[in-house]
């Protein structure tokens, strides 16, 4: 028992270690300019997913405004840095700023927290709706402080920084923000395992037995709020740096959606589910809407399929496996045929599906014809729109049969596994 | 004389309708009281009186000598009065060392702290196999504690009702819906518990009630009608005319 | 375990990044052209791209720049700045050197800066940005940078067309401002208390609002009712997209006679909201040119004919055609492709107008100035606004002519200038 | 304030009121019954305005007041049956995810369909004349005319709630909504018919309410919010509440909208000077008028904290 754990730590912290070297290698690997900023964004949407799930997954607080602590903590950042660029304030570390930003989703989120913890639930949820409208609202209003609809500009070079580090360069903002990335998400990770991590926990399964055994739960729920919020704000802090910029999108209804969904497509169920949430839905959503107009309308099926079919989440799915692993990995192969028949189907759908959104969207647009992948069609030609029309008929019915199919051999595995399990 | 616990007067209404209509009831330090009373008597009522969950409308609750009728329920706990529920109240989601190591938490001290790291205390998880050895769970200590099974949940909630030491317990129907060797198992579990402790119970297995009191009080209509020992409960004019009807 | 799964999934991810990056090509001028594509605004992006796409095909057709092609590269932002500024990052990564963008003065801000930055960090490879209707009024006075240059006229100058025409007109008395709630309708209005104050002492303003913007509010009517209440004979407006459509509609509904002066209420994205409506009151707008002129020349009227042919609407603005026709003309000049001379080539360049004027690119602030039109919304004369194959039946009237000297103002604009 | 202007506040307040009644009475029913918060409530309500667009011009806008809100009727009900129910089971962040998910897809949908601009969606000619007049300003009768329909629709709904079976059904759940399953109704049914019946509201709206507002893709999204003020200022399942609660919303905005009084103001009158120039002056010469919109917000946060069961609700949110 003792030696399979320390091997199993010993497994953990050198898959960690590849990890983060991998990661510390990779702007040598992805040099240019965009794709540093994309994974700038994934860092920085790393943590605020991570942090939005303490509050979702862990404590079982569903938030609509967690824009706010974000986007304000970046407005405050993005202020310290203007006012720094017109010295008015001594220069400050760049790799500090963060710390500002924390403080404020700290201070944001005592205040708040006190209100909308006294309630939960639904009202929770209204209530956190009801302060990002009003937030998002009030940016538009209160133009001094936050220049409205343009939002506010700022030069992340203030000089000096520690190491010599200027931040011009998008691999040196990448390094500040897998620094943070990294801290605070084992600071998260380590929250976890305290007592308050675990009262979450209970507050989140069954709140009258927290409370029954000893512990305030408005309490508990108000400090995971500041916690979260105080990440959150951290993480907006490093937006406003990777961007060096800060609009009133920030804070909005919109972006408190996008959080929640990565939370929950990644799988708020486990601590790296909104990790993988973020970093998938953030590729998701760049590249989609490079290939296609319709991306919208994919993201949203995509959305409703997931919630739909795999509700635990990506890692959801993934940890589903991890009792046949465990127990008897030969019985994974019994899985692969009826895997690789869904996803053909499902790829019957997809073409079917996107062929057909795409000829739609060429006919609006006052094009003929349209390039879709290789192949170029012209949308005059009832016979593509028949045959279009069939494959994606036929990939609905396919992949209804195999999801079917799919069912059949997972339970057939799993008595297995409980048969063995018995003996 | 003091009494352990001690309700004076306790009334409740919601709305219009009274539930409770002026209960008196002493709880002796160290004894197995009961409290039996048919369907819609108030029992689960009186129990979220004593444990916080509601506020009576007039009257007082002592507790070692202490008002507790204005206090919240974490209060109340902390001072050493802990309940289990009639329905399994428990976390589904997290595992059965888990569940009760949670109920520990407090007694030791950890409070909210946000900087301690659990698995790293030898003790708290030392203390916490002890409990689930004591309600025969060990086996099961990774499983969720959702997946268990009934009886066993059972178990698990009065394993975590107790794991924080308080010295006062209050079950609730720790039987209901129990077959017979599960009830046999429930009841060698409640008087092994019962030891260095005071314990008010509701049950409706009069089986069980006989075996374990120290004394019996029979609430009906929100009033109690007679409170003392087992056998002179069971010659009570009162109380048969109550449970029988003649 | 969880590890090692996550570590696979990362290594999958970025393979595929490794699979799209893309390499850099000769052969086309490539434009990037960042607008919104997709949700709210996305009309207003279609707009800009369908009308730059039409003026480079053009160019094309005739032969295209010094033999090189116009490549237009349509980049949906979805209306959110962090979006703009990857998209401008991914451009250059592509080698793009030209990149144009309308849609939206917290983007153009966005672009300025970042290429303010890009451009003295990376010489020999400056990126040019065409500004075709951000208006912010700062973009050519405090915020300017050499590689900036709108081709609309400011918010400034728009206001000072609007109030130089008011100021002719005798049945305005009395004016109420009606804008939004942001910073380009913060400006409006400040701008308009300014010049009304100094230019038009005899109108007197009696009325000042500031909406919610951005199709927020629903019921214009307590608004209508303040108006009317206030005796405005006329409503100085900068308000656009539904904030104006719905104003419009709330205006007829409660038979409110008064005149509305604005820049954007006759958008034709926003005309099938309000058809006829728009007729109830007068409704005056100012833009460089009159997209329902009869006696426009015939080069224009073939380019109109072509443009409705191939996006199914008549040109609301002109500043696409001109903003490329300048641009090619500066390639030709120079025989350069290299934004730097590009720049230099369109300092004070002169394009031409279908209206008889110039537009001229002012070589101090690169901000275009051209003598303004005040349009009148009329029934149908000879021409009328079609927007996506609906025929409207409605046309502009000239009913002034602004000249340049009067929306001529002076800039802050102290610019660096490389070399 | 002059009588005039009073009479216009409560004449536009009503107005107003009457058109989030009509919006919200169907998420109410929703909301209350089955505890979804369907974010995709104002989709249905653009659908609605698109059919009515749609129908009025190949038929004619009477037929399309019928047969829309029926149609988007139906497709709330499919969505229920085969989306929603499959995911009831994973609780209700899931549901709402869903419904967020719609939002998406719906929004897509009707640009792929209808485009990205506003389509000439027309009030009837009938209608479409001068009714009221008030000292200058006039109302038109189709104003009227949806003042009245949405009366009915109070009337109507109140009726069904009070009367019918599918009313004690949908009131028994509303208290307490396992113990309708439990007594053997078929509760999924149910569902779906209110489910359905509440977008039908919403469509109803939207047929009405597009060729005012103007019917573009992006109502839906601006009109998303407003309507959970009403439904939980009203409180759940709660009618009247939603009348009560839109017609108050409709008075405080109208009210707010006229008032040009600001801080600078009340520092005046206490005898102090704010220097214009400075940067305290941006705040404090705000007017209520300017500050209307967030008026809504204020008012859902304090019900929700003060009295979570809104206006008249039976249970808390």
């Amino acid at each position: 028992m003792g030696k399979e754990m320390f091997n199993s730590i010993k497994l953990k912290f050198i898959s960690l270690f590849i990890l983060i070297l991998f990661l510390l290698f990779l702007p040598y690997i992805f040099s240019s300019s965009f794709a540093l900023t994309l994974f700038c964004k994934m860092g920085v949407l790393i943590i605020f997913s991570v942090a939005y799930n303490m509050l979702l997954g862990q404590t079982g607080l569903l938030s609509f405004g967690h824009a706010i602590y974000f986007g304000l903590a970046g407005y405050a950042s993005i202020h310290i840095l203007a006012a720094i660029n017109n010295s008015y304030l001594p220069s400050l570390p760049l790799v500090l700023l963060p710390f500002v930003g924390a403080i404020v989703g700290l201070i944001l989120g005592v205040s708040i927290g006190y209100l909308s913890t006294k309630r939960l639930g639904t009202a929770f949820a209204m209530i956190s709706l009801g302060f990002c409208e009003l937030i998002t609202a009030l940016t538009l209003i209160f133009v001094v402080f936050f220049n409205g609809e343009d939002g506010i500009q700022a030069d992340r070079v203030t000089g000096n920084d520690l190491f010599g580090l200027t931040y011009g360069p998008q691999s040196e903002v990448y390094y500040l923000i897998l620094f943070w990335c990294i801290i605070t998400v084992l600071i998260m990770y380590l929250l976890t395992k305290t007592p308050f991590g675990r009262m979450c926990n209970a507050v989140r399964d069954n709140q009258q037995r927290a409370e029954f055994i000893g512990y305030n739960v408005r309490k508990i729920r108000w400090i995971a709020f500041s916690l979260s919020a105080t990440f959150a704000g951290a993480a907006g802090s490093l937006h406003a740096i990777n961007y060096e910029h800060i609009g009133f999108e920030s804070v909005s209804l919109v972006q408190s959606g996008m959080v929640l969904f990565m939370a929950y497509i990644g799988g708020i169920g486990n601590f790296l589910g909104p990790i993988l949430g973020a970093i998938s839905l953030t590729y998701l959503d760049t590249m989609l809407s490079d290939v296609t107009e319709a991306w919208v309308l994919y993201y949203g099926v995509i959305f409703v399929l997931v919630i739909a079919f795999a509700p635990q989440g990506i890692s959801g799915i993934i940890l589903m496996h991890s009792p046949i692993l465990r127990n008897n990995p030969a019985l994974l192969k019994k899985l692969i045929t009826p895997y690789s028949i869904f996803l053909v189907s499902i790829l019957l759908l997809t073409i079917g599906f996107t062929s057909i959104v795409e000829l739609i969207h060429s006919i609006k647009s006052n094009h003929e014809t349209l390039k879709f992948f290789w192949l170029s069609f012209n949308n005059k030609n009832i016979l593509i729109w028949l045959a279009l029309g069939l494959i994606m008929t036929s990939g609905v019915i396919a992949s209804r049969k195999s999801f079917g199919l799919v069912k059949e051999k997972w339970n057939e595995v799993m008595e297995e596994i409980k048969l063995s399990l018995i003996k | 004389m003091n009494y352990h616990l001690e309700l004076k007067n306790v009334k409740k209404s919601f709305g219009s309708t009274s539930i409770i209509r002026g209960v008196n009831l002493n709880i002796k330090k160290g004894e197995i009281h009961s409290l039996i009373g048919p369907n819609g008597a108030g029992k689960s009522t009186l129990y979220n009186l004593i444990s916080g969950v509601y506020k009576p409308t007039t009257g007082t609750i002592k507790f070692n000598n202490k008002n507790i009728e204005n206090l919240p329920s974490y209060e109340i706990y902390r001072l050493g009065l802990s309940r289990s529920f009639q329905i399994t109240n428990i976390f589904p989601k997290m595992s059965v060392f888990e569940n009760i190591r949670c109920g520990l938490l407090w007694s030791m001290g950890y409070h909210y702290s946000t900087y301690k790291i659990l698995d790293k205390d030898k003790n708290l998880n030392m203390k916490t196999n002890e409990i689930l050895e004591q309600i025969s769970l060990s086996k099961f200590s990774k499983e969720s504690a959702g997946l268990l099974s009934y009886a066993d949940q059972r178990a698990l909630e009065i394993g975590i009702t107790i794991a924080g030491g308080a010295e006062t317990i209050l079950l609730d129907e720790p039987t209901a819906g129990m077959s017979k060797s599960e009830t046999q198992r429930a009841t060698k579990l409640i008087s092994n518990i019962a030891k260095n402790r005071t314990i008010l119970i509701v049950e409706h297995d009069m089986g069980v009630v006989f075996d374990l009191s120290d004394t019996i009080s029979v609430l009906v209509y929100g009033e109690i009608i007679c409170s003392d020992e087992p056998d002179k409960v069971k010659i009570n004019k009162a109380v048969r005319e109550a449970y029988l009807g003649d | 375990m969880k590890k090692i799964i996550f570590t696979l999934i990362s290594f999958g991810c970025l393979i595929i990044f490794y699979a799209c990056e893309k390499k850099e090509t000769k052969g086309p001028i490539k434009i990037a052209a960042i607008e919104p594509l997709s949700g709210p605004y996305a009309a207003v992006g279609k707009d800009i791209i369908e009308g730059i796409i039409y003026s480079a095909d053009v160019i094309n057709q005739n032969g295209g720049v010094n033999g090189r092609m116009i490549e237009i590269i349509p980049m949906d932002n979805a209306m959110k700045a962090e979006k703009t500024t990857e998209l401008l990052r991914k451009a250059i990564d592509d080698g793009i050197r030209f990149v144009t963008q309308g849609g939206g003065s917290s983007h153009a801000l966005n672009i300025i800066k970042q290429l303010e930055k890009y451009n003295s960090r990376n010489p020999g490879k400056e990126i040019l940005y065409l500004n075709n209707s951000a208006v912010t009024t700062s973009f050519t006075n405090k915020d300017c940078t050499f590689f900036h240059f709108r081709f609309d006229s400011n918010v400034d100058m728009k206001v000072a067309g609007l109030v130089s025409h008011m100021s002719k007109d005798n049945s305005v008395k009395k004016v109420y401002l009606f804008n939004q709630n942001y910073v380009y309708g913060q400006t409006f209005r400040e701008t308009a208390t300014r010049m009304i104050n100094n230019k038009a002492p005899d109108i007197k303003i009696v009325g000042d609002e500031l909406i919610q913007p951005f199709g927020k509010i629903q019921d214009f009517t307590p608004y209508v009712t303040k108006i009317k209440l206030s005796g405005a004979d006329s409503v100085l407006t900068g308000n656009w997209g539904p904030d104006a459509f719905r104003f419009v509609n709330a205006l007829k509904d409660a038979g409110v006679k008064v005149k509305l002066f604005g820049i954007y209420i006759s958008q034709p994205a926003g005309m099938a909201a309000m058809e006829k409506n728009l007729l109830f009151n007068d409704v005056i707008v100012v833009k460089e040119f009159n997209p329902t002129n009869s006696k426009a020349p015939n080069w224009y009227k073939e380019y109109e004919a072509g443009h409705l042919d191939a996006v199914g609407y008549t040109p609301d603005a002109d500043r696409f055609r001109f903003m490329l026709e300048m641009f090619k003309n500066a390639i030709e000049q120079t025989n350069s492709f290299e934004p730097l001379d590009i720049a230099y080539a369109l300092e004070g360049m002169e394009g031409r107008s279908i209206d008889g004027g110039k537009v001229i690119m002012r070589k101090d602030d690169h901000q275009i100035h051209f003598d303004m039109q005040a349009l009148l919304l009329v029934d149908k004369t000879d021409q009328s606004i079609i927007y996506r194959n609906q025929d409207f039946d409605m046309s502009y009237s000239n009913v002034g002519n602004i000249p340049v000297k009067d929306i001529t103002l002076d800039t802050s604009c102290n610019m660096k200038r490389p070399k | 304030m002059s009588l005039e202007v009073l009479v216009f506040i409560i004449f536009n307040g009503l107005l107003y009121g009457m058109f989030l009644f009509m919006l919200s009475s169907g998420l109410t029913l929703i909301f209350g019954m089955m505890g979804i918060l369907n974010f995709a409530h104002a989709s249905f309500f653009m659908i609605g305005a698109y059919l009515g667009y749609q129908i009025s011009e190949n038929i004619n806008f009477w037929i399309a007041l019928i047969f829309a809100p029926m149609l988007v009727g139906i497709m709330g009900a499919m969505i229920e049956k085969y989306g929603l129910r499959n995911i009831h089971k994973y609780g209700h962040i899931a549901e709402l995810l869903f419904t967020f998910g719609l939002f998406y897809i719906i929004e897509e949908m009707v640009q792929l369909i209808w485009g990205k601009t506003p389509v000439p969606y027309k009030v009837p000619e009938i209608l479409n004349f001068p009714l009221i007049e008030i000292s200058g300003m006039s109302y038109p009768a189709y104003s009227m005319f949806r003042l009245v329909i949405s009366l009915l629709i109070f009337l109507a709904i109140y009726r069904v709630l009070a009367k019918t079976k599918t009313g004690l059904i949908i009131k028994a759940s509303l208290t307490n909504p396992n113990m309708v399953a439990a007594l053997g109704h078929n509760v999924p049914r149910v569902f779906s018919n209110v489910f359905g019946f509440g977008c039908a509201l919403a469509g109803l709206a939207g047929v009405l309410a597009g060729n005012v507002i103007g019917t573009e893709p992006s109502m839906a999204l601006l009109l998303g919010p407003i309507v959970f003020v009403v439904v939980v200022t009203g409180g759940l399942g709660s009618i009247k509440g939603a009348l009560v609660a839109s017609i108050i919303i409709g008075l405080i905005q109208t009210l707010t909208i006229s008032m040009e009084y600001d801080l600078n103001s009340l520092i005046n009158y206490l005898g102090f000077q704010i220097d214009i120039n400075s940067t305290i002056n941006h705040f404090t010469s705000l007017t209520l008028s300017q500050l209307s919109p967030i008026v809504p917000y204020i008012l859902l946060i304090i019900v929700l904290i003060a009295r979570p069961r809104g206006l008249f609700g039976k249970r808390d949110v």
